[in-house]
């Protein structure tokens, strides 16, 4: 079994948790990053379901059901944020039942793909019911995340950059927590079972289909969450924008990048490439940007092959 | 309750398969008492396979019942019948290519949802499983990076993690050396002797001949002979079959 | 005349168009198992190329096609080259550095040719039917006999040559082919080579078919994974078939219910055939 | 265990090192001078490109036009463009940029409303200016945010394209297809309301995602309906595409106009003959320009052709606009001698009165432009001929050419 040193993992929150108090100013940087933390939870939500193995390009369906669940239940009622956000997730949940029946049997290639032409219909039902979703107009001017009182200490998550990206990046720390436990259980072992073989897994009695089924609504819920919030804290839903096919493919490039399968790939996946895009290329190459990420997207896969994580330290095998 | 005699591990009845209009079993019915080793023979496309898929519920049988202990499990899916504790290896060895090989075996003691023992409890049981079958050595070996012979150990030492009643091995000797063959032969009667009934295919006859009990010769869908391994290994119809299916000769398969 | 036959005709030449924008793409990951996500920049880049032949040397259509296919071919083989040094997992590794190089490519179509829409214009003579009130355009009528001839091109090679039958046995069993000696690295190079001229041709097509400018390569690669989806791994009638059936059910539906549901048509009909045929359209399961 | 290649190499060391190093690079504050800057966010990549990359030429034109006459009050201009991917989170991500570390004296450029509204909250939380170059939907300037101007709206293009179809064209029935955008749906809804009001029909009224291929069915339904006119809310690609399979049949229309797309010499030049007659909508074309701004015109359309080696359209003039408008503002604030803070130069802004080319340009309390006013024009022989408002007219309508 991997007994990961804690150390640079645990360094490595520390750091996430510090900067903004020693760099109290760094606004941008703190939008930056809390953005991030909601894309690093996207791609752990992706993760989660490719443990067992399946390569979803779909996402983005999880994504925009939360985004809109939550605005509708905010237009409609005027709740809280703080409550229709985790409501509205839910909605991605009943959206994964539905894809947990219909791609039982499909695998691989199949259903990545099928994954892919699942997102049209949630997308296109939302674009086209007028009445009830305001249909490809959007809805903008939804609540901002409130400001919330935690021990006599007001933080105003919408409009203080700062308490939105603690929130953000607690978030993302529970999808991590998820994603370890996932990784590092029986149940995650059951799912790397799942993965490698799933003939051999059946051999030994594990119900494939459940334990992915499992899986998937775990995945479905926290990108519902990464949807609703994305809602909430730009204010505005649009259908083109929340189930956009970038953000289906999104969380791939992180995890690959980083390192699927490890619990930091899609956390250190999305932490260099999305603040070297927003901080560093669009500004330094207006133009040019997308080349030169481009360019980093092909040197990396060539030179770390198993994604960024594997050149973490690895701690040895204990028996 | 206490059984009379030795009881009934497995019960085949009346198996028929079709592959289109090919038959591939026909009327297939044995019963296997709890405690012994029976073997299977026959030609390549007999239905070794076929019978053995269909017991361990990994094909559908288009006539016929199977009984486990008494119950009727003729429809019943692979992962149901691994965790009422029948188990099965594969001729391609069903592993999981990424781990190593002490974590295969550890798969199989720790993942079974019937069991569900603890962490220790399982390491100890890979631990145990894997020396069993002589690997312990290459414990921390990827298992797609062994020698297909080893893989059938790996996956042996896997199922029998699961602590089967019932195990059934397809060809696991294929490829095997002599000597191999006899160490796995005396593995395989002490565990017999530890309660463990089992079902062995072997397309040759050396590792049947060494530790079962009994022997089904199959060809074409039919259980042609049954009798102690000495006996059959020079039956006339059980060496036409094997000489006949291989020389393709018409007027064998005539008679 | 009776209102079915546009659309119907409209359906198939627009299907024939989806058909031959995904046959490069589909051979491709099947045989190489390549996902190759910069197959619609590809497409683009034999487009602009074909553009730029028409617009400066005012090349006649039918030297655009072999010409780009050449030049695509000329892309093709050194990409496979770069592909196969690839470590494992190579599946995803490459899906990943084909995305690298659709930005790549995309952003040099933006700088070489700006953001602007190109369109090919040329004149293609109206085609009327006598004895039916029905005319269409010559070009839609090339669409479809294009598919048709393509299909039975890549179908004969596939079926009736050596070389197609070592493809056909690496696209069904990768592992089983390279035990029966076939070099499975090579047969990626043929994929790829056949692959670049199919992509080269679609540029012209793509360009004459629509517009051009520089995240067209997107849309076209879309187009490429449904119908591959549609017609299921390594076969080439199918893709046809697949693009037809694309073609015709998206007319039907935007005659019928409407522009807006067009997507959704689609894909409810992708994913119910997906649902009783999850190999795709194939009429054999493979086991 | 042992693993191949699970250890990179020390190239790979490399790359992460000069990764991190350009992470923090990038962190530094740039450094201030004494030169004003702007900040613009538009999608300068991506399937707005065409549009976005027009829009930042016209700013960029403003820009240089500004500093080549020795800057806004002496002081020099820069411009900051940053590329928004036409993805709102990049869009703020970009704006918190421009005004953090770009420390910008306000903002420009914005293509899509979905961009252009969280680029207006990150200005009004942050007090910095912002002209919208592009922006149309009306719920959007709804609450009064004091820091947001736009140079266009939707009612500019809407009412004249509806007073043109009843009063000049005298159509009863029209068909109405739209992109599956915000902007073109509000647009869509609009014109039906306005001609529902004028006892205009809409007998057909249809939205499609942007890039299909083929109208061909589409248009089967238009003489179905019985439609007279086919008004496209398609953008400038759909446009191309709906010309081209217009030209096939024969549906008997009196006219085809579309808002987006067409009042382009580009469009004219790529589609050719298949053009003629076709009505659009636009704001500013080199020789149709708000009167008394001939000259004016005229010099930029040079400017312009030196400079880019293409003629501005009605797309580039809303850049150049919207940078205009706050180059103005700024010089006012600094020639009072006050710190251009964002209060300050928004109530600059919403005291300007500027007759540029594109239109007579001053906001109203909401910070929507007062004259915005599109002319409706036809391709005649290849050219762009306003044919509506009558007092801008340049030639008339030929109604023969329209119908087909």
């Amino acid at each position: 079994m991997r007994f990961p040193k804690p150390l640079p993992a645990a360094a490595g929150v520390l750091l996430l948790v510090l900067w903004p108090l020693i760099f109290p100013d760094a606004a941008h940087i703190q939008q930056v990053l809390g953005i991030t933390c909601l894309y690093a939870t996207l791609a752990l939500a992706w993760n989660l379901y490719a443990l067992t193995g399946a390569i979803s390009l779909g996402h983005a369906a999880f994504f925009g059901l939360g985004a809109y669940a939550s605005a509708l239940l905010n237009h409609y009622y005027h709740w809280s944020p703080l409550l229709t956000i985790p409501l509205g997730a839910l909605a991605a949940v009943v959206f994964a039942v539905f894809w947990a029946m219909g791609f039982r049997r499909l695998r691989g290639v199949y259903l990545g793909l099928a994954s892919l032409a699942a997102l049209e219909i949630p997308k296109t039902i939302v674009d086209n019911w007028d009445r009830f979703t305001y249909g490809s107009m959007g809805i903008m001017g939804l609540d901002r995340l409130p400001s919330a009182t935690l021990g006599g200490l007001q933080v105003d998550l919408g409009m203080d950059l700062q308490a939105q990206y603690y929130l953000l990046l607690g978030i993302m720390l529970l999808a991590v927590l998820l994603n370890l436990k996932s990784i590092r259980s029986r149940w995650g072992w059951t799912l790397r079972a799942i993965r490698e073989n799933e003939t051999a897994a059946a051999a030994l009695g594990i119900a494939s289909n459940r334990e992915r089924a499992k899986a998937l609504l775990l995945s479905s819920y926290l990108a519902g969450l990464a949807g609703a919030l994305y809602a909430h804290i730009l204010g505005l839903v649009e259908p083109g924008l929340v189930f956009n096919l970038h953000l289906s493919v999104l969380p791939l490039v992180f995890c690959i990048f980083g390192g699927s399968t490890k619990v930091w790939g899609p956390v250190l996946g999305a932490f260099i490439l999305y603040p070297l895009e927003q901080l560093c290329l669009l500004p330094l190459f207006p133009m040019g940007h997308s080349a030169v990420y481009g360019l980093v997207i092909i040197l990396t896969i060539f030179f770390f092959p198993q994604g960024i994580a594997a050149w973490l330290p690895r701690a040895p095998k204990s028996a | 309750m206490a059984a009379q005699g030795p009881q009934v591990c497995l019960e085949v009845r009346q198996i028929k398969k079709y592959f289109g209009d090919q038959t591939v079993l026909r009327d297939v019915s044995f019963s296997l008492p709890a405690g012994e080793i029976l073997g299977l023979i026959g030609p390549n496309g007999a239905g070794k396979s076929t019978l053995f898929n269909i017991i361990s519920g990994w094909q559908k049988a288009d006539a016929g019942s199977v009984f486990f202990f008494g119950q009727e499990i003729t429809s019943w899916t692979p992962k149901d019948l691994s965790r009422a504790g029948l188990a099965r290896t594969f001729q391609v060895p069903q592993i999981f290519p990424e781990m190593s090989a002490w974590e295969n075996v550890l798969m199989g003691a720790w993942l079974p949802p019937q069991s569900r023992p603890s962490f220790s409890k399982a390491q100890e049981e890979a631990d145990h499983w894997l020396s069993l079958v002589g690997l312990l050595e290459l414990r921390h070996t990827p298992a797609r990076d062994l020698p297909l012979a080893q893989q059938r150990l790996v996956e042996l030492a896997q199922v029998l993690a699961t602590r089967p009643r019932l195990l059934l091995l397809d060809e696991i000797a294929a490829g095997f050396s002599l000597g191999a063959v006899k160490r796995l032969a005396a593995g395989l009667a002490k565990l017999r002797d530890q309660g463990l009934t089992l079902l062995l295919t072997d397309h040759l006859f050396n590792l049947l001949e060494e530790v079962a009990d009994r022997v089904l010769a199959l060809d074409r869908g039919e259980i042609i002979v049954q009798g102690p391994p000495a006996a059959l290994i020079h039956h006339p119809d059980v060496v036409s079959a094997y000489l006949g299916t291989r020389c393709g000769a018409a007027d064998n398969g005539e008679a | 005349m009776w209102v079915g036959t546009p659309i119907i005709f409209s359906g198939l030449a627009l299907g024939s168009f989806y058909a031959l924008m995904a046959l490069g793409f589909s051979l491709i990951l099947s045989v190489a198992r390549v996902f190759n996500l910069a197959h619609g920049e590809m497409i683009l880049l034999s487009g602009y190329l074909a553009f730029v032949l028409w617009q400066f040397f005012q090349a006649p259509f039918f030297w655009l096609l072999p010409i780009c296919s050449l030049a695509l071919l000329a892309l093709t083989l050194p990409l496979h080259y770069l592909l196969r040094r690839l470590p494992e997992p190579y599946g995803l590794n490459s899906l990943m550095v084909t995305l690298g190089l659709a930005l790549l490519l995309q952003s040099l179509l933006l700088a070489w040719f700006s953001a602007d829409y190109r369109l090919m214009r040329l004149d293609w003579p109206a085609v009327a039917i006598p004895g039916l009130d029905f005319s269409f355009l010559s070009f839609q009528g090339l669409l479809i006999i294009l598919a048709l001839a393509v299909t039975a091109g890549v179908h004969l090679v596939l079926q009736r040559t050596f070389l197609g039958k070592a493809l056909r046995a690496t696209i069904q069993d990768r592992e089983a082919a390279q035990v029966a000696g076939i070099n499975v690295n090579q047969m990626g190079l043929v994929a790829f080579g056949l692959g670049g001229l199919l992509i080269g041709l679609a540029g012209p097509l793509f360009a004459q078919n629509m517009y051009l400018y520089p995240a067209a390569g997107t849309e076209a690669t879309m187009i490429a994974i449904v119908v591959t989806i549609f017609a299921g791994l390594g076969r080439t009638r199918n893709i046809l078939l697949g693009g037809w059936l694309l073609g015709l059910t998206q007319s039907v539906a935007v005659f019928t219910m409407g522009s807006k549901w067009r997507e959704l048509v689609s894909a409810a009909l992708l994913l119910l055939l997906l649902y009783f045929r999850p190999e795709g359209l194939s009429l054999k399961k493979e086991r | 265990m042992q693993r191949i290649r699970s250890r990179p190499g020390p190239r790979a060391r490399l790359t992460v090192w000069l990764l991190a190093a350009l992470l923090c690079w990038a962190n530094q504050p740039l450094s201030a001078a004494q030169e004003i800057r702007l900040g613009e966010i538009d999608p300068l990549s991506g399937p707005l490109a065409k549009h976005g990359q027009e829009i930042h030429q016209g700013i960029l034109y403003a820009v240089e036009e500004a500093n080549a006459r020795g800057g806004v009050a002496g002081h020099p201009v820069k411009l900051l463009s940053r590329d928004d991917q036409s993805k709102p989170d990049v869009a703020v991500n970009q704006a918190q940029d421009l005004i953090f570390r770009g420390k910008v004296a306000g903002l420009v450029g914005g293509y899509v409303d979905s961009l252009v509204g969280p680029i207006s909250q990150q200005a009004a939380r942050h007090r910095v200016p912002y002209v919208a170059s592009a922006s149309l939907q009306q719920a959007f300037t709804g609450n009064k945010n004091p820091f947001f101007f736009r140079v266009s709206c939707l009612e500019g293009i809407v009412q004249p394209l509806c007073q043109f179809l009843s009063q000049t064209l005298k159509t009863k029935r029209v068909a109405l297809l739209h992109a599956a955008t915000p902007g073109a749906t509000e647009f869509s809804d609009l014109v039906q309301a306005d001609l529902h009001r004028r006892d205009i029909a809409t007998v057909l009224q249809e939205k499609f995602r942007p890039g299909w291929p083929d109208f061909s069915v589409f248009l089967l339904k238009v003489p179905a309906a019985r439609a007279e006119t086919l008004i496209s809310g398609g953008f400038y690609g759909d446009n191309l595409i709906l010309v081209r399979q217009l030209r096939q049949r024969p549906l008997g229309l009196k006219a085809f106009i579309a808002p987006w797309g067409v009042a382009y010499q580009s469009f004219i030049d790529e589609v050719g003959q298949a053009g003629e007659g076709l009505f659009g909508a636009c704001a500013w074309s080199p020789g149709i320009t708000q009167p008394g701004t001939e000259k004016e015109s005229q010099e930029l359309v040079a400017g312009f052709r030196k400079k880019f080696g293409k003629d501005p359209n009605t797309t580039t003039m809303h850049g150049y606009t919207s940078a205009r408008a706050l180059l103005a503002a700024l010089e006012t604030v600094l020639q009072e001698g006050a710190k251009p803070t964002g209060e300050a130069v928004s109530r600059a802004l919403a005291k300007l009165d500027l007759n540029l080319p594109m239109e007579r340009l001053a906001f109203d309390a909401h910070g929507d432009p007062r004259h915005y006013q599109q002319v409706i024009v036809q391709i005649q022989k290849q050219r762009l001929v306003v044919v509506y408002p009558p007092e801008r007219a340049t030639g008339q309508v030929d109604f023969s050419l329209a119908a087909r």
